[in-house]
């Protein structure tokens, strides 16, 4: 357990030392290019192939044809982690899984964002016992966390809830270019 | 030889009935939703996270600090709190703390509930920065819902 | 193999079966083992064409009981084997019998410290290597009941 | 066995090959270290425990109505039927009686999570072998039974709906004429993926013949299920020891003839059919009254020991619970089928290459959770 702690503490000064230069690189000189280049960044997440229980497979059901996340430019999943630039986590995170999740983050290029997705993730959720011997409570001990989308699971809806709040934490909007002309009536979609 | 051009043959014949299925469903009605400009009808049997229900009659909640919600949850998440006042029967309940993220929406606190005074919400879209943003006081809810 | 057959082919083979209460236990043959009787009875019934269910122990006083569980493809008829842990703390390994009780076998020491002797590779296989000696399953002091307590008292042999 | 390359360059080709536990054929965390021979998987070792949640050690330390939640998070696909097994070895231990119309609903729902749960599998199983568009279609149909279950129990994917006694929530008009719709629908969308993937020569030519399971190595793996089935042998719990009330509807046990992949596949599609069946049958003969029997106030079970089999989605599913006459479980033992259906693995994929690997893997239909608990 002390080796994992030292190594959620690596990661976390990494980040945060380095997060603006490595984020923008140079081109933080520059804020119109900077501007550009993070709405750029914001619609076009790649998220990562990685399963870890139920969340998954409401991961995948947001990824198919009901609620499509192509229409957000996260649809891109891609298996590994050097071509990413988000990590959603989705599921419960062991001790067993804890260094491997770790190394896979590390293995990320900025700029880099990590979505907490499900109540396992977030806290422990109901693995949260008195006699947890392997559960992870909650994966922001290990890796910074930039957005947590509750639940257990928590709908697909609420994935996509999530990558638009971290599209606003990118580019500083809830609907960059060129969602934000959307319409502000909410239709609702009939099941048969 | 004559394997390899008939095995050729019906490939590309499979091939062409995926194809034809393909071109079905390019023509057949969208199933997208297009969230959050569309919503899908989630029935009120949805389960988001629970909250105190309002009665209509009083204009307040109906709970009367049983603590059996917090007794029968199996993941530890309802904090319930009550004291005694002077000239009411039964305890006043003073905090209602649901930890939404340790909650597995399982519904024994609803069941256990004798008045009904808690339910679910519909709320099933919550994402947040922090995680302490799940931490609600549904006490509080119900009164700013008044 | 009929339930009640598979009782008469056992007692003849040397191991003491008896019918159970279907309805009431979910099994339909118990069979209460001495520790060495293990591997005869997992060769009797690969033999008879039965496929290992499941594998696993149960912590109580004086030993922790050991659960073997088997059942036939062909007729409802589940085999419930108890085997009392001897004082060395390890029993044969059926896993060269049964090659499926291999995990059953590395999972029940993990959880319960059971070592089985004769086993090839006999390594944490669910926990991390830094708990493989945590043993989660095996009950804490004052919690651990007796045979007769938890109902499997009648069935040792 | 000895290789091509082994043959012309001696063994001194061989490497260790990590997959996982992210990788995208895995269905999870499942990791496998494989020793390899070029292209040749020799030696093959899985890891398990990425995803240990202790769900047995839970059982332990709460009341019995308090793992409720639990079985539905062990096997997420099929979470009905792990209930299914839990609360009918409740009843069965403490004597419950449960309405007729309860029952009945359980069946109706359990298979409909049994169709969902196939059609993730083999929606996921083609993806594997690198045909994207199926999948889509699976969930699109998957969409509509999960509609159908949201509406009765809540929830999406882990449900809580089964008590000791019943079920929490009657179904309505609407629930009966969404299932009746969708049997139809499921119906003749059953033509098209034959004609999408069945048919198609890629994917015979990927999957027949690779990963033979015969019926000694079933016997000793223990395996069950699909990937039994799909072996000829015709051993379904529903049939052999029927629970619940599965002995009054008319089905029939679908079995492959080779038991390679491919069989497994074309096992899985027929239960789909089969599954329709069942519930078109509970549907026509659903009987009313209550759904519910209030139990006493706490459940207090006896002690002894007490097995309970079920068919899950993935195969044969045992409790066995050693209760101790208090209001929590002694100890809980959790059988569960895609474990053993792992176990042969080693054996299974000896000599093969690495893409047919994946293949046999995929066929196995595996959740990853659910073997490590």
């Amino acid at each position: 357990m002390k080796e994992i702690e030292r190594y959620a503490q690596f990661l976390k000064d990494e980040s945060e030392a380095d997060s603006t230069e490595l984020q923008g690189g140079a081109m933080n000189s520059f804020p119109l290019t900077e501007q550009v280049l993070k709405v750029c960044q914001a619609n076009s997440l790649w998220p990562l192939t990685f399963g870890l229980a139920c969340c998954a497979i409401e991961m995948m059901a947001a990824g198919m044809a009901r609620i499509d996340m192509a229409r957000y430019g996260a649809e891109v999943f891609r298996p590994s982690a050097r071509q990413c630039d988000l990590l959603i986590v989705s599921g419960t995170v062991t001790k067993k899984m804890a260094p491997a999740l770790m190394t896979l983050y590390e293995q990320m290029p900025y700029p880099k964002w990590v979505i907490a997705m499900g109540n396992c993730a977030i806290s422990g959720g109901p693995f949260k016992v008195e006699d947890n011997y392997n559960v992870i409570e909650g994966v922001d001990r290990l890796i910074p966390v930039d957005v947590y989308v509750p639940g257990c699971p928590p709908r697909p809806e609420a994935l996509i809830e999530g990558i638009l709040k971290l599209q606003e934490k990118i580019a500083g909007k809830r609907h960059p270019w060129p969602q934000r002309k959307m319409k502000d009536a909410v239709k609702v979609h009939p099941i048969p | 030889m004559s394997g390899y051009f008939s095995e050729l043959i019906t490939g590309s014949k499979s091939l062409l009935v995926g194809l034809g299925v393909t071109f079905k469903a390019l023509i057949s009605p969208v199933v997208t939703v297009q969230y959050p400009r569309e919503k899908i009808d989630v029935t009120s049997a949805v389960r988001g996270h629970i909250d105190l229900v309002k009665d209509e009659a009083t204009g307040t909640h109906r709970c009367m600090v049983c603590l059996s919600c917090m007794k029968v949850c199996p993941c530890q998440c309802i904090t319930v709190q009550g004291e005694k006042r002077e000239g009411v029967k039964g305890k006043v309940l003073t905090l209602f703390a649901l930890d939404f993220t340790k909650c597995s929406l399982c519904g024994l606190c609803v069941e256990s509930c004798k008045p009904k005074a808690i339910d679910f919400s519909n709320e099933y879209e919550l994402a947040g920065f922090t995680r302490d943003e799940f931490v609600f006081d549904l006490l509080k809810r119900v009164k700013e819902r008044a | 193999m009929k339930s009640s057959e598979a009782v008469i082919k056992l007692n003849e083979a040397g191991f003491k079966a008896e019918p159970a209460e279907v309805t009431r236990v979910g099994y339909h043959v118990t069979v209460a083992l001495g520790a060495d009787q293990i591997r005869p009875f997992a060769e009797w019934l690969l033999s008879e064409g039965f496929f290992i269910d499941f594998l696993s122990a149960v912590d109580a006083s004086p030993a922790i009981q050991l659960i073997y569980q088997f059942a036939h493809f062909d007729a409802p008829c589940r085999i419930h084997a108890q085997v009392s842990l001897p004082d060395s703390g390890a029993v044969d390994t059926i896993s060269d019998i049964y090659q499926g009780a291999d995990w059953h076998e590395r999972e029940t020491r993990d959880f319960f410290g059971v070592v089985f002797s004769g086993h090839h590779n006999l390594v944490p296989l669910i926990l991390c290597d830094e708990d493989k000696d945590l043993k989660p399953l095996l009950k804490k002091e004052g919690a651990k009941k007796s045979l007769a307590d938890i109902g499997l008292g009648e069935m040792v042999a | 066995m000895v290789t091509k390359l082994e043959k012309i360059a001696g063994p001194k080709h061989r490497f260790l090959l990590n997959m996982g536990p992210q990788h995208p054929s895995t269905h999870g965390v499942l990791r496998i270290v494989l020793e390899m021979d070029g292209e040749y998987a020799m030696a093959i070792d899985p890891v398990l425990g990425y995803g240990h949640r202790m769900h047995e050690k839970m059982a332990e330390g709460r009341p019995y109505n308090g793992f409720y939640p639990n079985t539905g998070r062990m096997d997420y696909l099929g979470a009905i039927l792990f209930s299914h097994g839990y609360v009918g070895l409740l009843e069965r231990m403490s004597g419950a009686e449960v309405p007729e119309r309860a029952e009945f609903i359980r069946v109706i729902t359990a298979e409909l999570n049994r169709i969902s749960s196939h059609l993730v599998g083999i929606g996921a199983y083609v993806l594997d072998l690198g045909a994207f568009t199926p999948i889509l279609y699976a969930f699109d149909d998957r969409e509509m039974i999960l509609d159908m279950l949201e509406a009765i129990t809540g929830s999406r994917l882990t449900y809580c709906y089964f008590r000791v006694g019943g079920v929490t929530k009657d179904i309505d008009d609407t629930f009966i004429r969404r299932a009746r719709a969708f049997i139809d629908r499921m119906r003749s969308r059953l033509p098209m993926y034959k004609d999408l993937v069945t048919d198609n020569l890629i994917f015979l030519k990927r999957t027949k013949g690779i990963g033979i399971i015969d019926r000694d190595m079933a016997a000793r793996y223990g395996i069950t299920g699909p990937v039994l089935r799909g072996s000829g042998i015709s051993y379904d719990v529903r049939k052999s020891e029927p629970y619940s009330v599965y002995d009054r509807f008319d089905f029939d046990i679908p079995v492959g003839e080779n038991g390679d992949s491919f069989d497994r596949y074309v096992v899985r599609m027929e239960e789909i059919a089969q599954s329709l069946r069942i519930i078109e049958q509970a549907l026509d003969a659903l009987p009313d009254g209550p759904v519910m029997v209030k139990p006493k106030k706490k459940l207090k079970l006896a002690a002894g020991g007490c097995n309970y089999t079920v068919e899950a989605a993935r195969g044969s599913l045992s409790y066995y619970l050693v209760g101790d006459g208090s209001d929590t479980p002694y100890r809980l033992k959790i059988r569960v089928p895609s474990y053993s259906n792992l176990s042969p693995l080693p054996e299974l994929c000896k000599g093969m290459l690495l893409s047919d690997l994946v293949t046999a893997m995929g066929s196995l239909d595996l959740v990853i959770p659910e073997i490590d608990r």
